[in-house]
């Protein structure tokens, strides 16, 4: 993988953007905004749609939070196994230097919005290979942006689970409509 | 049983050097304590020997074929490398299904350039085993099939498992870091991080 | 034909015998926790948050600064730092990093006064990660409010 | 007439939901058929063969865990230490032995089960994992009140074991081998009788007995092809060589075969258990060995039958109070080299077949 050029700064959408504004501008139009920005991040966020990048013992974790036990679809999260259709990307486990530049490309070939989750210790800063090693990414977050840590070794699918609301959360308190879009 | 067969392999081999056998354990030595067993040198559980690697496709192929060895099954090749004294070890693991029995070989090469035969085509098991050791301890196995890295990338540099390996971190990733870093200052505060 | 008839009577066996599997389950016991709403407690020995209970009878940390578990981590998570001497020893910092931290549990072991021990407690994700870094105060407030077994011995009798 | 085309490279991976982790293949088809298949490795080296070298004996243990085979974390701690106990001359107390015995045979069953359940997944039974799953978290309830941790134990010392049982452990796991056998039955009723899954594994990816020696197959790989070796019983280590238990062999090496070699070890796994809880001696759990044991010098070599295999660990200590050198022999590595041997000659939906059979976990192929 060779050095890219620098992203463009980020701007808002122009035909939303020019909306949002004329909205804004009449009287009464931010609630309606509000109102119908509500209305977009309770869908997202009740639809979180996980890009599963499994990629070592979390990944194990990972997949007993969707069996019987725990049953993450009862939360409309819905494990994707491609990109294109996912809203988030869950890593899970340890990312190699030599895996780096394949998450990387997933997370671009994601459609905007898209939300990260670090799940273990080593997806989140190298954890038990910080020290003395040549192969292991200290850190994910050097990669790809990271939303929502979730820390243990692995963590408990319930600690996922906590992950995963606590994105929603997040997702249901972000201005979607007036938020900064990279171009 | 697999002593006697270090022995056996002396007989047709004399340049074949066996592993000092394993020292009695004395009773009541302290357990995790270094002290007695260090004059004597190291003690091999293992049976085994050491075997010149000019003389090692020969020794394999007996092995592997003879009547009293019969050894058909190549558990791993690696090497342990020796600054000190200036070697790296290549040690085979052999096993025979039928007889289970059990040898180490050992190949003493220099450390600048080793190169040892490849028993690949005795073995095939050996052929990834091989190519791991090439990678991570630069060993050249003469005659393999396919000796590319098989671990790390195509163009990482060094080998990791010697023991004056520095790790560096790859050109891309410093470059990605920077890259990542110029995303986080865009964005506003409160987007991401 | 016989042969079509045979394998068609395979299938609806192999189907009807799965079915039944299913149908079992179904009438059977739940087996789903409702998360949020609902936990399951976790076994006493979970390797959870590590904390810094207090000694309840001279309120202090249990700590006696050795740097025993700050050695024994295998990833270099715990830092420790005191200031003072003799008696008037005090621990200044202990950070323990919990994004690093592997949950193994060797620096409770080597702990000669249990002054860390693991809680049963594993919701800790954060939105930044310098959040994971645990001090002194977090760990201290992270400890069970009731006192845990005194000395090694009633430890290792944990239920 | 045979129609000849153009030579087809087709790619799977490395992130690809149905190669069990950060595998790649690069498959070479001709129309459907499949002419080679290159794994391509490397995707999850974590360099733990390095990083013992710079850590104690005592937390090699917890890396031992993490840095090899992430189901089996028992079983990598135990092909560790028996290196280290060799090397070492470290005793084992008797009730020590037993609990490892019960602590592996656990982790084999839970292993397996996962290995059924995405094995399922991956040839349409999505129902099977839910059932896999199910009884795994039971057994990681039973390992959580043991061991304090599901998937990373930590619990085995140089010289024995952490922590003694806790109460009511050992019945509350006869409870669970009893409701097991039944569930086993219930994993043959919704496959083994299943038209449809039979025709996708039976007959599939066979591996002749030769080959697989050759190609240094091991475990239930080298078991479904007629190679009668399971280090249990031919080299006994922990409380094995005290217990009765069978090698399920089967000559037909298929992936059916694998299958069967598999659901016939939790069987007799679960007899290990009971037998091995019977016999449970009463006594010391630990043999006093220091937080910074050193070693003296020497080197051995310990296999041990993890669930995927022969699982060797090649031990070199100088002394120090951390190795030298330490060679993992991961047997799911040997076992990926002997895919292609399996594949060549199938078609491409048997791809997922075969390598599911096959019963690799990617973090010991790289370690």
């Amino acid at each position: 993988m060779s050095a890219q050029a620098p992203p463009p700064i980020p701007t808002r959408i122009a035909p939303i953007q020019t909306a949002v504004d004329i909205l804004d501008s009449l009287p009464g139009g931010s609630v309606v905004l509000s109102k119908v920005e509500y209305l977009l991040n309770w869908s997202r966020a009740a639809s979180l749609w996980p890009l599963t990048f499994g990629l070592a013992c979390c990944a194990i974790e990972m997949m007993a939070a969707w069996a019987g036990r725990f049953d993450l679809d009862r939360m409309g999260v819905i494990p994707r196994a491609t990109p294109r259709q996912a809203d988030c990307m869950i890593v899970a486990g340890r990312c190699t230097i030599k895996m780096a530049p394949i998450v990387r490309r997933l997370w671009e070939q994601m459609p905007e919005p898209k939300y990260v989750i670090s799940m273990g210790s080593c997806a989140t800063c190298g954890g038990p290979f910080y020290y003395d090693n040549y192969s292991i990414l200290k850190g994910i977050d050097q990669v790809v942006p990271v939303d929502v840590y979730v820390p243990g070794c692995p963590p408990r699918p319930e600690a996922l689970i906590e992950g995963l609301l606590k994105l929603q959360e997040k997702i249901k308190a972000e201005p979607f409509l007036r938020r900064a879009v990279p171009a | 049983m697999s002593w006697a067969l270090v022995e056996r392999l002396r007989e047709r081999f004399p340049e074949v050097e066996p592993f000092p056998r394993e020292a009695p354990h004395e009773a009541g030595a302290p357990v995790g304590r270094p002290g007695r067993h260090e004059a004597r040198g190291p003690t091999y559980h293992t049976p085994g020997a050491f075997v010149p690697a000019a003389r090692l496709l020969e020794v394999a192929r007996v092995l592997r074929d003879e009547a009293p060895f019969g050894l058909d099954y190549c558990s791993f090749v690696t090497g342990v490398d020796r600054p000190e004294q200036d070697l790296v070890e290549v040690v085979y693991h052999l096993f025979s299904m039928d007889e289970r029995h059990e040898l180490l070989l050992k190949v003493r090469v220099p450390r600048r350039d080793p190169r040892v035969p490849s028993v690949s085509a005795l073995w095939p098991a050996a052929n990834w085993h091989e190519r791991e050791a090439y990678d991570l301890l630069g060993v050249v196995f003469e005659g393999h099939p396919d000796l590319r890295r098989i671990m790390m990338t195509d163009d990482w540099e060094g080998h990791p498992l010697r023991k004056d390996y520095v790790y560096q971190e790859p050109r891309w990733l410093v470059d990605l870091g920077a890259q990542r870093q110029r995303e986080i200052e865009g964005l506003r505060l409160g987007d991401r991080a | 034909m016989e042969a079509l008839a045979t394998r068609a009577w395979e299938a609806v066996a192999g189907l009807y015998a799965g079915l039944r599997v299913t149908f079992r389950a179904l009438v059977g016991r739940k087996n789903t926790v409702m998360y949020p709403l609902q936990k399951v407690n976790v076994a006493p020995r979970w390797h959870g948050l590590l904390a810094l209970p207090v000694d309840p009878e001279t309120g202090s940390d249990k700590c006696i600064i050795c740097f025993q578990c700050e050695r024994v981590c295998p990833d270099r998570c715990i830092h420790i730092e005191a200031g003072g001497k003799g008696k008037d020893r005090l621990l200044t910092r202990f950070d323990i990093e919990m994004d690093k931290c592997c949950y193994c549990g060797l620096c409770v072991e080597v702990c000669p006064t249990e002054a860390i021990v693991f809680v049963p407690h594993y919701e800790t994700s954060t939105y930044n990660r310098a959040n994971l870094v645990y001090d002194l105060d977090d760990l201290r407030r992270a400890a069970p409010k009731e006192p845990i077994a005194h000395g090694v011995v009633a430890m290792r009798g944990r239920p | 007439m045979a129609l000849r085309t153009e030579e087809l490279m087709l790619n799977m991976g490395p992130q690809h939901p149905s190669t069990h982790g950060v595998l790649r293949l690069v498959v070479t088809l001709d129309g459907e058929n499949i002419v080679d298949v290159v794994p391509d490795i490397g995707y999850l080296h974590s360099s733990v063969e390095k990083m013992m070298e710079y850590r104690t004996y005592l937390q090699n243990v917890a890396l031992a865990d993490r840095g090899m085979d992430y189901l089996t974390a028992l079983a990598n701690e135990e092909g560790y230490l028996l290196a280290v106990e060799r090397v070492g001359r470290i005793e084992v107390p008797p009730r020590a032995r037993y609990l490892r015995t019960i602590m592996l045979e656990l982790q084999r069953l839970s292993s397996h089960l996962v290995w059924l359940g995405t094995w399922g997944i991956d040839l349409g039974a999505t129902t099977v994992f839910l059932y896999c799953f199910r009884e795994r978290e039971r057994i990681l309830d039973l390992f959580e009140q043991a061991t304090g941790g599901r998937l990373h134990h930590v619990y085995f010392r140089p010289g024995g074991v952490y922590e003694d049982l806790p109460d009511g452990w050992t019945d509350r796991v006869l409870a669970f081998c009893d409701e097991f056998l039944g569930r086993v039955d219930e994993y043959h009723e919704l496959l083994t009788g299943n038209p449809i899954f039979l025709a996708r594994v039976q007959g599939v990816g066979v591996l002749p007995r030769d080959r697989a020696i050759a190609m240094g197959a091991c475990g239930p790989v080298a078991r479904a092809s007629g190679v009668d070796f399971d280090v249990r019983k031919a080299f006994p280590y922990e409380a094995y060589g005290e217990l009765a238990f069978d090698v399920p062999v089967f000559q037909e090496g298929d992936c059916f075969a694998r299958y069967r070699v598999r659901m016939e070890e939790m069987r007799q796994s679960v007899r290990i258990i009971q037998q091995a809880i019977a016999k449970l001696p009463d006594g010391e759990i630990r043999s006093k060995v220091q937080v910074n044991v050193k070693l003296p010098r020497g080197e051995a070599y310990a296999r041990t039958e993890s669930p995927r295999g022969d699982l060797g660990v090649y031990l070199v200590s100088e002394g120090e109070d951390a190795p030298y050198r330490v060679k993992i022999r991961a047997p799911s590595f040997s076992n990926l080299f002997a895919l292609t041997e399996m594949m060549r000659g199938w078609k491409v939906a048997d791809v997922i077949a075969i390598l599911g059979s096959v019963d690799i976990v990617l973090s010991d192929v790289d370690r």
